[in-house]
């Protein structure tokens, strides 16, 4: 029983990351953009924010300096493929290579660093309820921000004026234009705020969840981020709810490596992209419900003449 | 005002033909700047890129060695994306191409006579198919996103080749280390000349350039699947189906990604190991956009990555770069080349705030 | 940054006059290929302050450069052509996956001598070396055995091949030396180097009630896990004190500085050897493997104990790998008084009683 | 007075077209304004840049007297200027209210939103229901949130372009009434059409424009058709059918005694085809019959999103889920028969989108014909390039494609142009059965002209052909029968002779259903 809190609660923690970083996209993807450059993004952001964090020793500092590279890059992406007109597909795949390689190269003097003593957070009073307590209570404050994140995500889309616009963006640029819509400098927006929150999950990932900087150490997590939206229907709480399967499908893995379960680890390493191939494939399977909430003009160019 | 984007009447066969020139000025461009910042001399940098890869026979050797598969698998990958199947899962096919050859050329015996290395290339032309067939029916199927799916199983076909040399394949003399036996030398892609490590694998990577040359643009069934890609109610119109132009794009290229792998593990390789893959895969889709999705212009394109990536050793042992600015420079060509491809379909014209103002005080 | 540093007398003799070359003898050139990024803080930085050590005792004797992240499969032969073809008349190859590609190009080059870490085939100018990471191994786990206060120790695996197997062997035998119920628990990550999946890792074995936790991956990402979860920890390598100040017990540390410079020395003097069976395994007694900055707060018992084993190590009158030990499944691998022999060590597959779990590929 | 609109020599360039020409315009308050002219002559060109979508290159706009240049339509809804634009700019996902709101640039809520749409419904007879997805409306009902959307501004000028092309007769009428009832209150109102009789019925005032210039403004009921067409092409229309029968060229003559003694197994027969909608926003076919015969036109009317595109795709094979011996070409049943099947049997097809159906946009005239010509695929599918330009060039030549020659990308031709083309490659496929969705569409006179004539040629050559159209004018100008077609429906066929615009009218509803022989549901207004 235990034992199955404290997975869970480190499945919050996994988890966290791919929820921001999907959340992002979310918002991109709503606005009509697919970035395909999230890993490459994610990357350079995790190094900025650590090289922030090492230089200035605050972790929000390093949080608002993976936010504004995540922007940036998405800034520059957004110019592509809005302004210029690139397919999104190509674009985002240069972003994704150009990122890892660039990430190497100005983290190559990181490589060795490492951060102050990392702070422990509880919630006073909840932390103390035994077993649940220390799951649930004593995470990193951003895992919280996330879950507020998702909620005001779903209020802002449904609910806000703003969000139905950003909504009628990604459904159809041509009628959003035609309404007097500055439909290009909207997907720029989209674009770059979802940047900004994939680069929190990038400085995420190497302030907090693994306090270090190394070449490539999204590890493919940025593409899984991708493959949620899809999951999650483009709704920002089944991302929340997609983010926590799949965090607990990535500590399984070890979890029943732990247990001693009789199977090749490389099988049970498998685990979350097999996953998220099954999960594709159950929910594209129902087309019309995929129809149903795609954002119409995602992936497509628009080009206002 | 400043710039304003025009669509052209007609795409730009001039600029079609610059803007890989324009692209790779302006990499160079960045990478002088580059050098210049980190203190180096940017003419042994480009020298280091640019001439010590092609300065001698050994040297072309090399560049053709490492061009093969980089050249086969884009080759396969330029037929996809023309398709709008976007498969960027090769380097799965690559190692599944790899398993399969590898496995035939573990099945040589004294008795074995030279067919052995038709069979181990066969072998990797259907695992690669085999594994692109995964996304090919879970995406006509399920219409489950082919990207993500075969992305997704490149990590798979990487966990698949660790358990095989990690377990049963492992050379039951070879101190537990995980890789296969080395294969016996009747097994090896017979090379083309001495001291030279290049073998007739690039015989065959030319063959697929003329041969998809002819499939792209004098093929019926080419240019099926290039409407498809181009304008898919066109295709449904003319009758041509959408799933066979998937299938046909996807098995295509994962067989070529498996060529090339079974090429790799048979000639230079000699023995499956944990490291087969060495990211050709992804690298191939770099080479297939610089070259236009273009049989020729891969071959241009994919000699110019084995130029970087050559380059990028030599930069490190002879001027002290790091590795990583390979990536950087092969980031930066891509970039770039997206961005100057826009002025095929569109031009750019200058809009003067002057112009507008004084029309409006009429 | 560390990285123009270290390359810069590597550029120098190339554009030196010819007249000062003249006046002094030819430098030794030697060429490193290294797997991993020099600054991975791990396997490649050790192998690379050793580069750094023979630099500084040599002078200008030597002229040394490296070149990192050379993937072990084809581009493994170019490289180490191309260091033949620049007149390196010494390359040493850090990683077992290099062993076919050195051997091709050492048949080619005669007049080149070729050093193969970690590999078992040799040449008339190719040897191999390695170093006895599971005494360093042994040594943390007779800390964790009477530090640990569940019972329980973690050990985060790399990749099972024999040497990592009989590091956790290892660990286990010297944790057992304490406290003979001791249990270890292994999550394998299939990866010499990925900090995230270690960490995850690392909370798995913490959450299954390990405080002691060691690893054989490169990163100081277990530490780290460690320090957050307020339990104990290892470094691996080289000194990580300072990723996880309260958590570190001590660090198993190689240093390959010892043998490079030996070998340098040999080919200077026109000493080196090479051929069949011409394999250097090196340990404590060598000083290539130490365990160093114990915490202060391991308990004196625990302390005075290293240091025996330590002496023990050194002198040759301490043997970790000795009879009786019963494997897993309780079969016994060697009889009792019946000391292991360096083929036996070299062709582990299997856990030893008191190592929970099922070995990857073992038997 | 001054006039509530004033526009002084509007100009604008588009890249090889100066689609606005020093165009001049004044609008009074209260006054209904039609704006007329040819495909192509700058109306909504003109009707953007008075709404701020689109920015002049030069001239001057004055409102109530006051100079002003609208930068965005956020400004013009904020001066009083509202628009229907000629295509929908709606959101199908999104609900009728939510679809108004993102129109209206005060901070309302969606709740005040949803009321003011039911009070603005109700005062001008404009049902909407404000919670409906607008993909569940009927193109009709899409209309009326459209012009809701527009009033709910408060508009003192009120832009319409092209709104009736896709209503019923029947409709039209409530809208005219609408727009009476708004003018009155002092809206002023610009109309775009192209019809003369709507615009006769509706406006005092009446600019006509060709290419771009301003050819006039008149009182369009004291104008004769000749007189407004000679304001809008600059000629008489050239007479459309040709003297009845006509002459062949002898090769073509083998069939045309069909004409007038049609053959008994009907050429195209469809046998009550039913077929459930493939898309969300589709249209579900219900038991469509009728017969084509060889020698004849067909001719299929109805309002758009009735159900043509679906009947189209069922009959191509674009969509081949016709239940078995629904389609039947020759007697043959070909219900699940694929496209290029069809085809090879004789069936051609042209669809209505020219551009990335018809054609591939970004290949060349020569490639286009590989679409649907393969007698230049030799065995294995081995393309012979010499031939498939040849066949390009001939198709340039016979069908007065103006074009760069077979090289040019599909993309660089003007629509009438490429429409050509198309029209020519599947003619001169010597098609059996011919099905040809709007064949002017978009289309200038002389080539709309050319086309018609090639079509009744074809048809005198023994071909049959089904015409989808929404010009009721060209369906009675070229066909020997028609059909109507509405809510997925077809009616019984009439004898062109028997049919008249008022009763073609009617049946578009789907009022032929209420006849006593067919009593099934209550007529569907829209
Ligand atoms: N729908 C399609 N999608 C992709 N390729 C096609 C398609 N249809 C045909 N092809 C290819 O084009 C080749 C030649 O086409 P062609 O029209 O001559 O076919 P065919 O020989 O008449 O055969 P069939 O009777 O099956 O159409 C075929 O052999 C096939 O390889
Ligand atoms: N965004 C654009 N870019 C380039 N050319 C354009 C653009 N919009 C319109 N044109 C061209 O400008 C001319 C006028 O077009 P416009 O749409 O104003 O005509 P129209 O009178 O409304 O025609 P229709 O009756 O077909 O609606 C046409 O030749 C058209 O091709
Ligand atoms: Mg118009
Ligand atoms: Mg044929």
């Amino acid at each position: 029983m235990e034992s199955m809190v404290l997975l869970i609660a480190a499945s919050l923690n996994a988890g966290t990351l791919l929820a921001l970083a999907a959340l992002g996209l979310l918002i991109n993807e709503r606005a009509g953009v697919v970035n395909l450059g999230a890993e490459g993004l994610m990357l350079v952001a995790a190094v900025a924010g650590f090289a922030t964090a090492f230089h200035t020793g605050s972790d929000s500092l390093a949080f608002a300096a993976g936010m504004l590279v995540g922007a940036l890059l998405a800034g520059l992406f957004g110019l592509l493929v809005i302004w210029l007109n690139t397919n999104q597909y190509a674009a985002g795949l240069a972003l994704s290579l150009f990122g890892s390689g660039f990430s190497a190269f100005v983290g190559l003097r990181y490589t060795q660093e490492k951060l102050g003593p990392r702070m422990n957070f509880s919630v006073p009073g909840l932390s103390d309820i035994p077993v649940i307590g220390p799951a649930l209570f004593r995470q990193h404050p951003v895992v919280y921000l996330t879950v507020a994140l998702a909620v005001a995500l779903a209020w802002f889309l449904y609910r806000s004026r703003p969000g139905l616009i950003l909504r009628a963006v990604g459904e159809s640029p041509e009628s959003a234009h035609a309404l007097g819509y500055p439909v290009r400098r909207i997907r720029l927006a989209a674009v770059m705020a979802g940047g900004a929150l994939c680069g929190l999950a990038g400085a995420y990932v190497s302030v907090v969840y693994t306090p270090l900087w190394v070449e490539g150490m999204i590890a493919g997590k940025g593409w899984i981020a991708l493959a949620l939206t899809t999951f999650a229907t483009w709704r920002p709480l089944r991302v929340l709810a997609g983010a926590g399967l799949f965090g607990f499908v990535t500590m399984l893995q070890f979890h029943l490596q732990g247990q001693g379960v009789q199977l090749a680890s490389q099988f049970l390493s498998m685990l979350p992209y097999l996953a998220t191939i099954g999960v594709l494939v159950l929910i594209s399977s129902n087309a019309a419900f995929i129809r149903a909430n795609m954002p119409a003009s995602l992936g497509k160019p628009f080009f206002p003449g | 005002m400043g710039f304003k984007l025009e669509l052209r009447q007609q795409p730009s066969k001039a600029m079609s033909l610059a803007s890989p020139l324009i692209a790779l000025a302006l990499t160079v461009f960045l990478g002088v700047a580059l050098f210049m910042l980190l203190g180096k001399d940017p003419l042994r940098g480009l020298q280091m890129f640019f001439w010590e890869p092609i300065r001698s026979a050994y040297a072309w050797g090399e560049l053709g060695l490492k061009a093969t598969p980089l050249v086969l698998i884009a080759l396969g990958l330029a037929v996809c994306f023309r398709a709008n199947v976007w498969n960027i899962g090769a380097e799965g096919q690559f190692i599944m191409g790899a398993l399969a050859g590898g496995w035939v050329a573990m099945q040589a015996d004294a008795g074995s006579s030279r067919m052995i290395v038709v069979c181990i290339v066969l072998a990797g032309v259907l695992g690669g198919m085999g594994w692109a067939a995964i996304t090919a029916g879970l995406r006509a199927r399920f219409n489950a996103n082919e990207i993500l799916v075969s992305l997704m199983l490149v990590y798979v076909a990487d966990l698949m080749l660790a358990y095989l040399v990690y377990g049963p394949w492992k050379d039951p003399n070879g101190y537990n280390f995980p890789q296969s036996i080395t294969f016996l030398p009747i097994t090896q892609i017979p090379k083309l000349m001495a001291g030279s490590r290049l073998h007739v694998g690039v015989l065959v990577a030319g063959t697929a350039v003329l041969g998809l040359w002819v499939f792209m643009f004098r093929s019926y069934a080419g240019f099926a699947l290039q409407v498809g890609g181009l304008a898919p109610a066109a295709a449904r119109y003319a009758g041509f189906s959408s799933q066979r132009a998937l299938w046909t794009a996807l098995l295509l290229s994962g067989g070529l990604a498996g060529l090339a792998g079974a090429l790799e593990v048979a000639g230079p390789l000699g023995q499956l190991t944990p490291y087969v893959p060495a990211g050709y895969g992804f690298a191939a889709i770099i080479v297939a956009f610089v070259g236009r999705l273009h049989p020729v212009g891969i071959v241009f394109s994919g000699v110019l990555m084995s130029m970087f990536y050559i380059g990028g050793e030599l930069a490190q042992s002879r001027l002290g770069l790091p590795k990583s600015i390979t990536g950087v420079f092969q980031g930066l060509l891509l970039f770039t080349l997206l961005a100057s491809d826009t002025l095929i379909q569109y031009r750019l014209r200058w809009v003067s705030p002057a112009r507008n103002q004084n029309l409006w005080k009429a | 940054g560390k990285k123009e540093e270290a390359a810069a007398p590597a550029a120098l003799p190339a554009s030196a006059p010819a007249s000062a070359a003249a006046a002094k003898p030819e430098p030794l050139k030697i060429a490193f290929a290294y797997v991993g990024p020099v600054g991975d803080g791990g396997w490649t930085y050790a192998h690379d302050n050793a580069r750094k050590a023979v630099e500084k005792e040599f002078g200008d004797r030597v002229a040394t450069t490296f070149v990192e992240k050379v993937p072990e499969a084809a581009d493994a032969e170019r490289v180490f052509r191309d260091m033949a073809g620049q007149g390196n008349k010494l390359i040493f190859g850090t990683t077992f996956g290099y062993m076919e590609s050195m051997l091709k190009v050492a048949q080619d080059t005669p007049d080149v001598k070729f050093e193969h870490a970690t590999g078992y085939k040799q040449a008339a100018n190719l040897r191999t070396y390695d170093s006895r990471t599971y005494e360093g191994a042994y040594m943390a786990g007779v800390i964790a055995g009477r530090v640990s206060k569940t019972g329980v120790l973690g050990v985060v695996g790399s990749i099972p091949i024999p040497e990592v197997i009989r590091n956790i062997n290892s660990f286990t035998l010297g944790a057992q030396a304490g406290n003979p119920k001791i249990k270890v628990k292994v999550v394998w990550v299939n990866k010499w180097f990925d900090p995230p999946q270690e960490s995850e890792a690392a909370q798995t074995l913490i959450n299954g009630g390990a405080d002691v936790l060691m690893q054989n991956t490169d990163s100081s990402a277990v530490l780290q896990t460690a320090e957050k979860n307020g339990k104990f920890a290892f470094g691996w390598d080289s000194d990580m004190t300072a990723y996880g100040p309260k958590a570190h017990l001590g660090s198993a540390v190689i240093n390959w500085a010892p043998y490079y410079i030996s070998a340098v020395r040999e080919v200077l003097d026109g000493k080196w050897q090479a051929g069949p069976g011409k394999h250097s395994w090196w340990g404590v007694k060598e000083g290539a493997i130490d365990l160093v900055s114990v915490a202060d707060t391991v308990p004196a018992e625990a302390k005075a104990e290293l240091e025996k084993v330590k002496a023990g190590l050194k002198d040759g009158s301490f043997v970790i790998w000795k009879g009786p030990l019963l494997a897993q499944d309780g079969h016994e691998v060697l009889k009792k008084g019946e000391a292991a022999d360096d083929k036996f060590l070299s062709g582990i597959n299997f856990y030893l009683k008191g190592v929970d779990g099922k070995l990857p590929g073992g038997k | 007075m001054t006039p509530r609109l004033e526009l002084i020599g509007i100009s604008k360039q588009y890249p090889g077209v100066k689609a606005n020409d020093g165009v001049t315009l004044q609008l009074q308050a209260g006054q209904i304004h039609a704006v007329l002219g040819e495909n192509g002559a700058g109306k909504s060109t003109l009707m953007k840049i008075i709404y701020g979508a689109v920015q002049a290159d030069a001239g001057q706009m004055r409102w109530n007297g006051q100079p002003l240049r609208v930068k965005s339509p956020a400004e013009a809804r904020a001066l009083g200027i509202s628009m229907v634009y000629q295509h929908f700019s709606l959101f199908d996902t999104l609900t009728a209210a939510e679809n108004v709101w993102l129109g209206l640039d005060k901070r309302a809520a969606l709740a005040e939103v949803t009321a003011r749409i039911r009070e603005v419904s109700a005062s001008y007879g404009l049902e909407v229901d404000p919670l409906r997805p607008v993909h569940t409306l009927s193109v009709g009902e899409r209309q009326r949130v459209e012009i809701v959307r527009a009033l709910l501004g408060r508009p003192q000028l009120l832009i319409l372009d092209e709104p009736t092309s896709v209503l019923t007769p029947q409709a039209v009428e409530r809208l005219f009434s609408t727009l009476r009832q708004l003018a009155a209150q002092g809206c002023s109102i610009l109309y775009i059409s192209h019809k003369l009789d709507e615009i006769r019925a509706l406006c005092e005032h009446c600019t006509v424009m060709r290419a771009g210039k301003v050819t006039g403004e008149v009182d369009p009921r004291t104008q004769s058709n000749a007189e407004l067409s000679r304001l809008m092409i600059g000629s008489e229309p050239p007479p459309l059918r040709p003297a009845h029968p006509v002459a062949h060229p002898p090769h073509e003559r083998h069939d045309s005694h069909a004409r007038h003694a049609p053959p008994e197994a009907p050429a195209l027969a469809l046998r009550r085809l039913s077929m459930a909608k493939a898309q969300a926003f589709g249209t579900t076919l219900v038991d469509v019959e009728f017969n084509l015969r060889a020698g004849e036109i067909l001719g299929v009317a109805g309002v758009s999103g009735n159900g043509q595109q679906e009947l189209l795709a069922a009959i191509s094979g674009e969509d081949p889920r016709g239940q078995p011996g629904s389609v039947q070409l020759f007697g043959q049943d070909i219900a699940r028969a694929s496209t290029r099947k069809r085809r090879r049997q004789g069936l051609h097809f042209v669809p209505e989108e020219r551009l990335g159906r018809g054609a591939v946009p970004d290949l060349s005239l020569a490639q286009n014909t590989l679409l649907t010509r393969t007698e230049n695929v030799g065995p294995g599918g081995w393309i012979r390039a010499a031939g498939v330009r040849r066949l390009a060039e001939s198709l340039i030549a016979r069908f007065n494609v103006r074009a760069a020659g077979p090289g040019a990308a599909a993309r660089s031709l003007s629509g009438g142009n490429l429409q050509k083309f198309i029209v020519g490659r599947e003619i001169s496929a010597a098609p059996r059965v011919l099905v040809i969705a709007q064949p002017t569409w978009g289309v200038d006179v002389g080539a709309a002209a050319q086309i018609r004539a090639e079509l009744l040629r074809l048809r005198d050559a023994g071909c049959a052909i089904l015409v989808v159209s929404e010009e009721l004018d060209e369906l009675f100008e070229i066909s020997d029968r028609l059909v109507v077609m509405s809510q997925g429906r077809v009616s019984p066929s009439l004898p062109i002779a028997e049919a008249c615009p008022e009763l073609v009218g009617e049946w578009m509803s789907g009022l032929w259903q209420t006849r006593p022989s067919q009593q099934e549901g209550a007529p569907h207004g829209i």
